[in-house]
């Protein structure tokens, strides 16, 4: 059992590290004829909003060198109808819940918050922080949750933001870090010669967000996930390697899958990193202690 | 929905536009019917980071155009190189088989801006029913070869020049009255801004525009295409969202809330 | 001709909105004989720093799925050698020259600046900051260089930090921003098994860095530099679009140097975007007037 | 350094490891001596954004072993496909030519992980001016078949099997002290650790090790290969600063400052 949130009531322990990303899967009901759920560590649903949102307008998705653009908006039922549409999907699935609530205002955070902490089927909160955020902004978003459930209450960071408003976050009471929320960006969609903005995806994603992770889980006290770029099992092992506990999965899934359930399945293995002055082929990944933990028990590898 | 291999059997030029290929599907994927498509990667498959190519990155939806003896055939641009023997990947089947009227006698498919590809699986279907079919070819949709469609298809062509005008073609009052249903397909570049446009052209063709009449058969560039992003949700102005990968390809557009 | 920098004495205008980034072209020897120099707007030179420094340690260039991580550390012999070294050469070429100089501390800055004040090969000082550098020290480090020379300081912001420092750099005096450096990441080096941090380059970085420059142009009145992942002419076009008046081309130089070439040339059309309303047919490049200063004189767009 | 367009000719499977393609080439690139080497990207290339594959990303490098008729032949991995008839760009040429003693008799060249790929070129040249040649294959490199190679060449292979002995090979210390100049390439994983232990073990094997003697041929994934990145800066202990693609692929192990 993998713990992914700061020791306390309601602490919640996945079988496995791997997830994928809300947005990824809908709200439980696409790919379980494709994708066996029981491998994964948890479902995150697709982002809810308090009141009900409609879909942003335009082109939606556009098609870059090895990634893409999407702009969705926020399209979703609003929580009541989503709880009403999936409970009982919910409560069947071998899988703990967590529901990605996007931080809207405080005042819709608090009326959610204390609705799922009634709700069974949900196991956990991921509050979604708008890009931009400010430090107290954020703090206030976490707290207006964590005030009014006793679930975890986990926070995916805007990739760009992470580093200035990780710390507000965890003081406000966060149970884990999701690092981070896929990097905003401007495409040109080809058809409409139009620029869209939206989220990027897409294997070069990975770097970016690896460093954020390793550089975060230094100076970090509480469960980290990464999220970013991944696309094999390798990457995913990367993330651990950088200090993570767990990890979630996205694009990948849309184009391939299995790929997800494949990387669930990889990572029971462990994973080592060489040793300094060690040569590459005397040292072999199976082998030795996992180094997150000695990572972020040692000092600062450079 | 099901994540099958499919072999590349056979690749037909069929004119300056387009090209078919004959695909040995998982029975699954040969039960497809008008309106349905597949989501298709054609790079290998590979774990190993570094490995696979993503160019391009996301699945292409290739769309049927017709069965022979359950190997599916579907209509891709020329241009892209197929190998007969390759093996590719093909997710499906994605959306709704078209909702024919029980009475139909006379449909209507209309191309703007847009090879008709998406809407050729009808024909085989239709004409099978014995419904005639007129094909409508206006914008850079009279570019299209036709010579390979059955001859009792009849084949109207708009002609092409200046955006405004492409939106006519020859008996359009006649050929807009005679239909019990009308398929359209637009181009991608702003489905919403041309099936308005198609929309308004038959609000001037009629004196009433009926529900169950015009149907947009959208094709946007899809991220998931199995309900699961919520990339290709629309607003409808009575039921609420819809998912075009899941719930279509085609919606009445009579239905549509395009704000 | 293009003004790059804000106007004043010693303003810098160039025939050309395209060059390459600082660490592309080296010193102006390198790719002499590939690349018609004649058509580029200036030279950026490769990073110097007052005192020399030696060459990163490890794996210094790692392969990615569209994309690369490349870590060199500072490897330079010093300003006075490579003012020695290339001030005839500099003297002969048929551009401007701007000397990248990295922000190590204000003191070196400050003494650098007055080296370069006096030295009549160098039209341009650009200034490139750290990563995570606070408002303050970046606002020190330019008013280190401004002091000490009348020349434009051009100032290189960081991609994780830009809308963070922007406005103390231009407070601080700076002539230009270009946004921006190359985000730094980490990947897996698959030769060596290790995970290696450096800078990214790739086709995804383009949509990252478009956004910060069409937003930092909203509200940003000195001119603007546009940066990272321009791999074709569009890509440029793109950062002109968004508020940019002038394009810095880095890795593609290094798999198509032509292609700097090719971008160079095509930047002298004009870029327009649709109108809202019409359709893609109904317009096309070349014709109507360019978006960049209707964004910057109307409302922000969204 | 000249921007090239060059024509796969000729594919040629050598062995498991390796395949030669036969290169036409501009005539620039022809020139080419033992030490250099070409970048090459095998995409087309396209101005459009979103048509060139960028997988691989960077130029890759590739090392030519012989020449015929104006023909360059290089060495590549088995397992990449190429047609010929292929257009590729190649820029060159990349480096200095090998600087091989005036009075040469015996000529040693290690490969240690790696193929010997980047050192074959020397043996036409070397066995053209009567200097005998041995090529000592260690660690994974004796999986390398040497069928191929002029039978004047004399193989020896270390034993394969785990790293700490693979730095041994029969008749090392004879070997070693009777050449005249070694050159050697190592994997690509850790080269400065590698040719440290290189340098380590002739320093065990002979009395001295004399300059201009031992080298190192380095072949680091380059960016720009031209001298403009700096990518492939290493510190010598007196001349400071070296380009590899420039002023490389081979340095003196000796005068180097592996820190
Ligand atoms: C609560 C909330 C949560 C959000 N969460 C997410 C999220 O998780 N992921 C995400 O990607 N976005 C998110 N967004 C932002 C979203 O992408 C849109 O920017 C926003 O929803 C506007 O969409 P719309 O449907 O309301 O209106 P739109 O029709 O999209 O237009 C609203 C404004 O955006 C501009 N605009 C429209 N389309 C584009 C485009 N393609 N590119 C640039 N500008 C455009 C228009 O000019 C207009 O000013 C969120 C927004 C809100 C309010
Ligand atoms: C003035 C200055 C300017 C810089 N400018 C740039 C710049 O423009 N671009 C840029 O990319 N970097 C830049 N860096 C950072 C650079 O990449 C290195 O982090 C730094 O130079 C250390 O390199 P080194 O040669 O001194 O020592 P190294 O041998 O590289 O080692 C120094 C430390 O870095 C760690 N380290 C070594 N290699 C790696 C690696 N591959 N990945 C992760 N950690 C590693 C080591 O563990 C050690 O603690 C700059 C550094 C300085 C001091
Ligand atoms: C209240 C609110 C919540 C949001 N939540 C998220 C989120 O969880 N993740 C995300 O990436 N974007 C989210 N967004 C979108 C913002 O990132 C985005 O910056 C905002 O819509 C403005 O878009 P622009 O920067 O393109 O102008 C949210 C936006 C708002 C207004
Ligand atoms: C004084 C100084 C100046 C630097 N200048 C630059 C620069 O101009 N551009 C850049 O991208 N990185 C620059 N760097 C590198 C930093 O971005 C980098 O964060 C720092 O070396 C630490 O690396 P790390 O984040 O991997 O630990 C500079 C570093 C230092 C210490
Ligand atoms: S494409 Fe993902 S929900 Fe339709
Ligand atoms: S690879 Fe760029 S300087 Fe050598």
């Amino acid at each position: 059992m993998i713990d992914i949130t700061r020791p306390g009531k309601n602490m919640l322990s996945l079988n496995s590290p791997v997830m994928a990303a809300s947005g990824v899967l809908g709200f439980g009901d696409a790919y379980r004829d494709i994708i066996n759920f029981e491998v994964l560590g948890a479902l995150v649903t697709n982002p809810v909003t308090y009141e009900p949102y409609s879909p942003a307008g335009g082109m939606r998705v556009v098609h870059l060198d090895a990634g893409c653009v999407v702009h969705t908006g926020m399209p979703n039922p609003g929580l009541s109808k989503v709880l009403a549409k999936y409970r009982d999907l919910w409560t069947m699935l071998p899988l703990p819940v967590i529901l990605h609530l996007v931080g809207t205002t405080p005042e819709h955070v608090r009326k959610s918050a204390s609705r799922v902490e009634v709700e069974d089927a949900v196991n956990a909160l991921e509050l979604g922080l708008n890009d931009d955020i400010t430090p107290e902004e954020a703090h206030q978003l976490v707290r207006a949750a964590v005030e009014r459930t006793e679930k975890p209450v986990m926070v995916r960071l805007p990739l760009q933001d992470a580093y200035a408003i990780a710390d507000a976050v965890v003081e406000a009471g966060a149970a884990t870090l999701v690092v981070a929320a896929p990097p905003r960006g401007t495409g040109r969609d080809k058809f409409s010669g139009q620029l869209v903005t939206g989220r990027v995806y897409g294997p070069l994603v990975l770097p970016i967000a690896l460093r954020v992770v390793e550089r975060l889980a230094q100076r970090i006290n509480i469960p980290l996930i990464g999220a970013g770029g991944i696309h094999a099992p390798q990457d995913a092992r990367d993330y651990i390697e950088a200090g993570a506990v767990a990890v979630q999965v996205d694009a990948v899934t849309w184009i391939h899958p299995k790929m997800l359930e494949i990387i669930a399945r990889d990572l029971s293995g462990l994973v080592v990193t060489r040793e300094v002055g060690a040569l590459p082929d005397e040292w072999y990944p199976g082998i030795g202690e996992t180094t997150s933990k000695m990572k972020r028990e040692g000092p600062p590898p450079e | 929905m099901k994540d099958t291999l499919a072999i590349i059997e056979r690749v037909r030029r069929i004119n300056p536009q387009v090209q078919h290929l004959e695909l040995a599907v998982d029975e699954s994927l040969a039960k497809v019917k008008p309106g349905q498509s597949l989501l298709v990667r054609v790079a290998p498959f590979s774990p190993t980071p570094g490995e696979e190519n993503w160019h391009p990155y996301l699945r292409e939806q290739w769309w049927p155009v017709g069965l022979n003896n359950n190997k599916v055939i579907v209509e891709r641009p020329t241009g892209i190189r197929y190998e007969p023997g390759q093996v590719i990947n093909a997710m499906g089947l994605l959306g709704q088989p078209l909702r024919f009227r029980r009475t139909l006698r006379n449909v209507l498919l209309l191309a703007y801006n847009s090879t008709p590809t998406a809407l050729l699986m009808t024909i085989p279907w239709l004409l099978g029913n014995k419904v005639a079919v007129t094909l409508v070819l206006v914008g850079s949709a009279t570019e299209y070869g036709t010579q390979h469609l059955p001859p009792e298809v009849e084949v109207l062509r708009g002609s092409p020049g200046k955006e405004e005008k492409t939106l006519i073609w020859p008996n359009q009052v006649l050929t807009a009255g005679w239909a019990d249903q009308v398929f359209v397909v637009v181009a991608a570049d702003d489905e919403r801004l041309r099936f308005q446009r198609v929309l308004e052209l038959f609000q001037t063709l009629r004196k009433d525009v009926p529900k169950n009449y015009l149907f947009g058969v959208f094709q946007p560039m899809l991220a998931c295409g199995v309900g699961a992003c919520w990339c290709c949700a629309v607003t409808q102005k009575e039921s609420g969202h819809k998912l075009i990968c899941q719930d279509g390809p085609a919606f009445d557009l009579m239905t549509m809330d395009f704000k």
